[in-house]
């Protein structure tokens, strides 16, 4: 049988070490490649810097290996070690995060940058009943994912009228600290005592903000996007719980698909060109798209909601 | 004319290959032959053009070394150097994005390291009651504080002319210029430090800033003079780390004084002062790169490879330390 | 029983590379006070540490009344009543003095510390001491005196029926030591048994009964005080006659090289004003804490005098830092040699050359052969007593370590050498050795200051001399007219406020 | 006189300084925010810095003997982390058991550390560093090479943090249990005397008997232990364990001892100053979110300034001290 990775060997390299988040993708990544006869070594940083992913970029250049997929730590400072790996002919996928568009052959996407805000958005207007001031959680002031959602979520804000009662008070950095995080979450409802919602679109503040606001008891509740295992203690319509629901991509569709993409570039079956197209496995086709970097990008599809019903079932997988 | 007793002292030193060969440094190139012959059975892809190519990013940090060792010396640490890294680094992307001439960003980013290093040393001058660790600790959280601020919603930026910083990337035939630019300094610095006026007295200060002190030693301007330096080393370092990255952001240069420490450290340059040389601390600095860059292409998890350094740190300390105490209490026991 | 409460015999002890007692013996009567004497690095101390347990002897017995004993540690001694007040004070400078005091047999009751009651004892016993300073202090703001003291104090706290002072009196000036001996009397009396090490012929006079002398780590005898001569003992110290103990030359005084004016400092003193002359030797002298350390720290730009002017060969000079004052040509040799005057661990060589390297360096570069022979030669001038120059300054006792600090002072052309207490611990055979340095250099032209509390000492090398008190000049006495009556006078005069009255 | 004296005690204790600069910042926050000031508020505060103030009375003791202990923060991951992975398996379920496996999690690791600085003579910072990368390494090796262990996986554990007993958060009472004890323990107990005696002069420590080596294992221990009761309380506190947790939190510890006035060199420092500067810190943490000045880029900067302020005033207010001390010296 001709399998889609025979015989080739992936790099994949994490942002750092110690992410339950990004070992699931990983996870799924080595299983969909190695079912399918490749060889996956997952590689991560010292650190969860640009620097330190140099580092392993050279040492993964001198193995010369078929592919590397990447999840960058850093937008531009990637480019120069990524060139020189596609110039020794190595593919370079990535996925989760992407360096920019010099820097890559194609990235998969966990959902379009655009949906992800429009998700969100409207979680918002839900849960605040239409109208009120909410404020914005998130990870470091510089982080590039964070940053694009926001800007999607104002500029969807300003796009349509039903948002209009809405009122943006604040956006916040917990800088991915559980302390800061608790700090900024109480500064919050200190400075805005009617706060109605608070979206944390990042992991580590969604559930220090959760905590926090569960323990509390406040009337202020939470959305955004986080890991369901870490949710799930604070998911809930009640008011004995602060978060209704709230957002996450499908790590492991993620994984699986990142996985095809990139045997599918090793194969040259894609080169990362927009319009192009691939079957990955039982996941079905995709298509590459412009991504709003002016690079490509293939989407895996919608955010996923977890809700009180099914947060219990995703729980157990991540 | 000889004392009134007539007693004459002696003035001769003992030869210097003895000395050589018994001391840390002789042990540390046994230390680095060994390494190399250990990475190169250990992993299929170890070879000297492997490790020219991948050495550039490691010897940016060897960089830091240097000046860290001077400080080192004097007793003292400097925590701040990454972030001076970061700000550099961000300053020279900034310039050479608004069209400059290279020379300029060359020039900003030295500058920009220097002022840095200057600002720790006038505050440790000035208030010489401070630590150097709390001092160096909270301009090390302003400095990247700036950097982050400079670069905004982000926190990135790419140079976009690079030019430059591919010519100084270059190199010649196998061997990048870093490398020649690392021994070339190393040269300098240890000369300095080892045979010059200004290190004898670096060395004194360290060892009793008192008797330093009252023996007319400048303590406070040769801190001053150190600290602006481990700056400008920096702003170098800074750059050749563009070189790699064509770009920079708040996260560049993390970790990066704790890698010189290390590597000063593990050379037999003493955390307390007065004791070392950078011969000792080139040489780690080469275990420890070709350690990392070997390891590191059999893909050992990262945390491993430092957990090995760890263990290599406290060891290269604590065994010189045990096998001199039981010396000492056999030679006790003969007598 | 034994008829001595103390007992050594056959006592070796070897550092790495040094035999630092060979075979010395000992013995201490019940209530008497012997001295112990010797050159520095006989092993005086050494020897007071093996009594204590803090060294480990490799051969030889001790007997406590008597009865064998092994100590194992310090805490052993202690238990057995035997207390130490060492050499270099083992003082803790950030805690209070009743801590210092009572460290190791704490008041305790219910497993807590009872700080009132061990400040009040601690007061009584300092009472007894007559010193001016409270329980509560902490230790590291007194001066040496009040830290030897404390000291002491340590030791009577500890009901010890053998107390052991290694160079109490290094520290004091001759009031401070009267107390002293007035004190070791009135234990005496209690029938506590005293070993007693000095360097000062006085102290043995005034209080012992008999004296131990070592010589080159060995025992050379056990005399009566009374049956053995001045010069029999100095012999037997440093095994040759020293025939001058204080060699001031006849110099023809020279032009005026410093002079200080009104000089100032908050707190340490205040309108302080002397000149010394080229090839005279100035004796500043007065109680320990009258601030004449803190006047000459001012004038070398350790510290910055608040007020105040300071003249070199008739011009001012404005002298912000040591440096300054080294290339105008006035040098300090600090009075703690160890913390301030050498770096210990380095050797001789490079200690000698320190303030000087730059001197003879090529664009920067130490010429390390003209540093060695320099210092071969600046070594060999003040007959340090060393086999290289590579030794460390660690390895030297405490007259030879000072030898090498008049060293550094002659390693360039200087016209004001400024010596704080540079006998202070230096047995007889180096004391004379330094004077006679002193007396060279004040033939070549310098203009010396030399800073004692040792009434002999300033008698006897002076041309003129400087008294101060609690930070005041308060007079001034030329060779002639000086006594020790007269100095002590002008040393105590309480209450004294500048030249106002 | 009376007056005289207050303002001599004032001016002549750091730790009075430092509680006047506390003042200081408390009555500039809150009159910028006046909600600053709520009892809700500051014990938020306290727990929420819960972990810090805990671990600076071991970086008290470590510093008082001149060391200092880097890998600190690396022992709380490990300790935190073995405790969350026991949960979430379900080995242990006892609250208490964590606690006291975290905690002797912490004593082995202090311990060892202990050993290597007090056996064989490696300098504090660097033996520290080692085992700072040692142990983190440990930790992501117990949590299976980046498991996290979250608040359902913690069953009743993390219920230890919100917990209230005497109207006090269980956690608050930690941390006053904690100072209550060091301030026992370092003030009375002659253990806690030998450890500044050791600081003050190893040398005459020696002399007089006490067992220097052992002290610094102590001090170590000391640390190791609230390193790991500070896992325990991290895992509590935010009901969640990950293996980098608190990365590069031991300069925060580090900065609040030395802010508290406690000397690097050894033998100087308190309580009652470590508290005050673990304070000092957590003010500034809790406070600088709530000031609306300025932009969030600009926290960390500011975060620096303040340290740097801070820590430049108290010598400035020292050295006047100590001058106005030797204007009133007679003479
Ligand atoms: N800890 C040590 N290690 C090595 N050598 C030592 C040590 N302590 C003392 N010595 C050496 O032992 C010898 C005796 O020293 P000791 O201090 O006993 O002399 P001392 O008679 O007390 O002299 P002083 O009058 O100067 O105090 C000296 O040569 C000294 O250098
Ligand atoms: N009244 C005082 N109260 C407290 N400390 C004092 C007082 N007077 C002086 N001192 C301290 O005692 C020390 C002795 O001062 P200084 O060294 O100038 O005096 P000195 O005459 O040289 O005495 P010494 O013989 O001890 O050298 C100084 O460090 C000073 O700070
Ligand atoms: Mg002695
Ligand atoms: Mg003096």
């Amino acid at each position: 049988a001709d399998k889609a990775g025979d015989g080739q060997k992936i790099a994949l390299v994490g942002k750092s070490a110690g992410n339950a988040f990004f070992e699931i993708a990983a996870k799924a990544f080595k299983e969909t490649a190695e079912a399918e006869g490749a060889t996956v070594d997952v590689v991560y940083p010292e650190a969860a810097t640009a620097d330190a992913q140099i580092k392993v970029l050279d040492n993964l250049i001198s193995q010369q290996p078929d592919a590397i997929c990447i999840s960058a730590n850093d937008v531009n400072a990637l480019q120069a070690k990524l060139e020189e790996a596609m110039d020794a002919g190595i593919k370079v996928s990535s996925f989760d995060s992407a360096p920019n568009k010099d820097s890559r052959q194609v990235f998969v996407n966990q959902a379009g940058t655009q949906a992800v805000g429009q998700a969100l958005m409207d979680a918002v207007l839900d849960i605040s009943g239409g109208e009120g001031q909410f404020a914005i959680l998130s990870a470091t002031s510089q982080s590039a994912n964070q940053n694009a959602w926001i800007d999607a979520m104002k500029s969807i804000m300003e796009g349509d009228e039903k948002y209009s009662k809405l009122e943006l008070v604040e956006v916040a950095y917990g800088d991915d600290e559980p302390q800061k995080s608790t700090d900024q979450t109480a500064a919050l409802l200190q400075n805005y005592p009617d706060l109605k919602v608070i979206c944390a679109p990042t992991t580590v503040g969604i559930a220090a903000a959760a905590k926090y606001l569960q323990d509390n008891e406040s009337a202020c509740k939470l959305t955004g996007l986080g890991l369901p295992s870490e949710m799930q203690e604070y998911t809930g319509d009640d008011d004995a719980h602060s978060c209704p629901y709230f957002y996450l991509w499908d790590m492991e569709g993620l994984g699986k698909l990142s996985a095809y993409a990139t045997m599918a570039l090793v194969k040259g079956d894609i080169t990362g060109a927009e319009d192009e197209t691939f079957t990955a496995g039982d996941m079905g086709e995709f298509t590459i798209t412009k991504a709003d970097d002016e690079g490509t990008e293939i989407v895996l599809g919608e955010p996923l909601q977890f809700t009180p019903d099914n947060v219990a079932d995703y729980a157990k997988l991540y | 004319m000889a004392g009134k007793s007539g007693r004459s002292i002696n003035n001769v030193p003992e030869s210097p290959v003895k000395k050589m060969i018994f001391s840390w440094e002789g042990i540390l190139v046994l230390l680095f032959i060994a390494v190399n012959i250990f990475c190169a059975m250990f992993s299929e892809y170890y070879n000297l053009s492997s490790l020219l190519r991948q050495m550039p990013v490691y010897l940016a940090e060897v960089f830091m070394m240097l000046p860290m060792a001077y400080i080192l010396v004097l007793g003292e640490i400097d925590i701040s150097v990454g972030a001076i890294v970061c700000l550099s680094a961000t300053m020279s992307c900034i310039v050479c994005n608004a069209n400059a001439p290279f020379i300029v960003v060359v020039i900003t980013a030295l500058g920009v390291g220097t002022i840095c290093g200057a600002v720790n040393g006038f505050i440790l001058t000035k208030f010489q009651e401070l630590p150097p660790m709390i001092v160096t600790l909270a301009t090390q959280i302003i400095f990247r504080g700036i950097s982050e601020i400079v670069l905004g919603s982000g926190g990135s930026i790419s140079a976009s002319n690079t030019d430059g910083f591919r010519a100084i990337g270059g190199k010649i035939g196998n061997v990048p210029y870093i490398l020649f630019l690392v021994v070339i300094l190393s040269v300098i610095f240890a000369v300095i430090l080892g045979k010059s006026t200004f290190g004898r007295r670096v060395y004194a200060i360290g060892t009793n800033r008192l008797t330093a002190y009252y023996s007319g030693v400048h303590v406070q301007k040769i801190r001053f003079i150190i600290y602006t330096i481990m700056g400008t080393v920096s702003g170098l370092c800074a750059l050749f780390l563009v070189s790699s990255s064509y770009g920079a952001n708040t996260t560049t240069g993390n970790g990066f004084e704790m890698d010189a420490i290390a590597m000063a450290v593990f050379g037999g340059i003493s955390s307390t002062g007065g004791k070392g040389n950078i011969a000792g601390g080139f040489i780690s600095a080469f275990i420890i790169v070709c350690l990392r860059v070997g390891l590191g292409q059999r893909n050992v998890n990262a945390q491993v490879i430092l957990l090995i350094i760890g263990v290599l740190l406290i060891a290269a300390v604590a065994l010189p330390n045990i096998i001199g105490n039981v010396k000492k209490a056999v030679s006790m026991k003969k007598n | 029983m034994s008829e001595y409460v103390l007992e050594l015999k056959g006592i070796t002890k070897i550092f790495p590379g040094v035999k630092a007692l060979n075979n010395v013996q000992f013995q201490l009567k019940p209530g008497e006070v012997h001295a112990l004497m010797g050159e520095n690095g006989a092993g005086k101390s050494t020897f007071i540490k093996v009594i204590t347990g803090v060294h480990k002897a490799e051969e030889g017995e001790m007997f406590l009344n008597g009865q064998k004993v092994d100590f194992k540690g310090p805490k052993d001694a202690q238990a057995a009543g035997i207390a130490a007040v060492y050499q270099h004070p083992t003082s803790y400078p950030h805690l209070t003095v009743a801590e210092n005091i009572f460290m190791g047999h704490e008041i305790i009751k219910n497993r807590m510390i009872q700080w009132k009651a061990m400040n009040t004892e601690a007061n009584k016993l300092l009472k007894q001491l007559d010193a001016d300073f409270d329980a509560t202090a902490e230790m590291g703001t007194l001066s040496v005196a009040q830290q030897q003291m404390v000291e002491i104090a340590k030791a009577m706290s500890t009901n010890a029926r053998i107390i052991i002072l290694d160079e109490p009196t290094a520290a004091l000036t001759r009031s401070e030591s009267e107390k002293l001996y007035t004190l070791v009397d009135k234990l005496k009396a209690d029938g506590v048994s005293i070993i007693f090490i000095s360097h000062r012929f006085e102290d043995m006079y005034r209080l012992a009964s008999r004296v131990t002398v070592f010589r080159d780590s060995q025992y050379i005898g056990t005399y009566d005080v009374d049956g053995i001569t001045n010069a029999d003992l100095i012999k037997a110290m440093v095994g040759r006659e020293i025939k001058d103990l204080f060699p001031k030359p006849e110099v023809k005084l020279g032009d005026e090289m410093l002079r200080v004016e009104n000089l100032s400092r908050t707190g340490y003193f205040k309108d302080v004003s002397f000149e010394v002359r080229a090839g005279e030797i100035l004796g500043l002298t007065g109680l320990v804490g009258a601030g004449r350390t803190e006047t000459v720290e001012a004038v070398c730009g350790i510290t910055q005098p608040d007020s105040g002017k300071v003249y070199l060969e008739g011009k001012e000079v404005h002298i912000k830092k040591p440096s300054d004052a080294m290339e105008k040509g006035i040098i300090l040799l600090p009075e703690d040699r160890q913390k301030e005057g050498l770096i210990m661990s380095w050797g001789l060589g490079r200690n000698v050359t320190l303030p000087t390297i730059s001197k003879y360096a090529k664009s920067g570069i130490n010429d390390e052969k003209t540093e060695r022979d320099l210092a071969k030669k600046l070594l060999e001038e003040v007959d340090t007593k060393a086999v290289d120059i590579f030794q460390p300054a660690s390895s030297l006792s405490g007259g030879n370590q000072q030898k090498v600090v008049v060293a550094k002072a002659l390693s360039q052309e200087m016209k004001v050498v400024i010596m704080d207490e540079p006998t202070k611990g230096v047995d007889v055979g180096a004391k004379a050795e330094i004077y006679a340095i002193m007396g060279d250099l004040a033939k070549k032209g310098y203009a010396i200051i030399l800073i004692s509390s040792e009434m002999p000492e300033i008698l006897g090398m002076a041309d003129r001399i400087v008294v101060m008190c609690n930070g005041h000049k308060t007079g001034e006495l030329n060779r002639g007219e000086a006594t020790q009556e007269r100095i002590l006078e002008l040393a105590m005069e309480k209450g004294h406020t500048g030249g106002a009255e | 006189m009376e007056k005289k004296s207050v303002m001599k005690k004032i001016t002549g204790s750091r730790e009075a300084l430092l509680a006047v600069v506390l003042i200081v910042l408390f009555v500039i926050i809150t009159a910028i925010n006046p909600s600053f000031l709520t009892p809700k508020s500051l014990m938020d505060m306290l727990k929420n810095n819960a972990v810090t103030m805990v671990m600076s009375l071991g970086m008290l003791c470590v510093m008082l003997v001149g060391g200092i202990d880097i890998s600190i923060m690396s022992t709380l991951a490990l300790s935190g982390m073995s405790i969350g992975m026991l949960l979430k398996y379900e080995h242990i379920s006892s609250t208490f058991l964590a606690f006291v496996i975290a905690i002797a999690i912490g004593i082995v690791c202090g311990a060892v550390v202990g050993l290597i600085i007090s056996r064989a003579d490696v300098p504090p910072i660097i033996a520290t560093m080692g085992f700072m990368y040692i142990y983190r390494a440990l930790g992501y090796q117990v949590s299976h090479g980046g498991e996290w262990a979250s608040a359902a996986a913690l069953g009743n554990f993390k219920n230890f943090a919100t917990t209230k007993f005497l109207g006090l958060n269980a956690v608050i009472w930690v941390i006053i249990v904690c100072y209550v004890f060091f301030f026992w323990f370092m003030k009375w107990t002659r253990t806690g005397r030998m450890i500044y005696a050791v600081g003050s002069n190893p040398s005459a420590a020696e002399v007089s008997g006490i067992n220097v080596k052992n002290i610094k294992l102590l001090v170590y221990t000391i640390m190791g232990l609230l390193a790991g009761l500070g896992g325990a309380l991290q895992v509590s506190v935010y009901a969640s364990a990950m293996p980098d947790m608190q990365y590069g939190g031991e300069m925060d510890v580090i900065a609040a001892c030395v802010i508290g006035g406690v000397s690097m060199n050894g033998g100087r420092g308190t309580v009652i100053g470590a508290l005050l500067g673990s304070l000092i810190l957590a003010t500034i943490a809790k406070a600088l979110p709530l000031i609306p000045f300025f932009n969030q880029l600009w926290l960390n900067t500011i975060k620096g300034v303040i340290i740097l302020v801070v820590v430049v005033m108290n010598v400035i207010l020292q050295r006047i001290a100590d001058k106005n001390a030797l204007k009133g010296r007679e003479m």
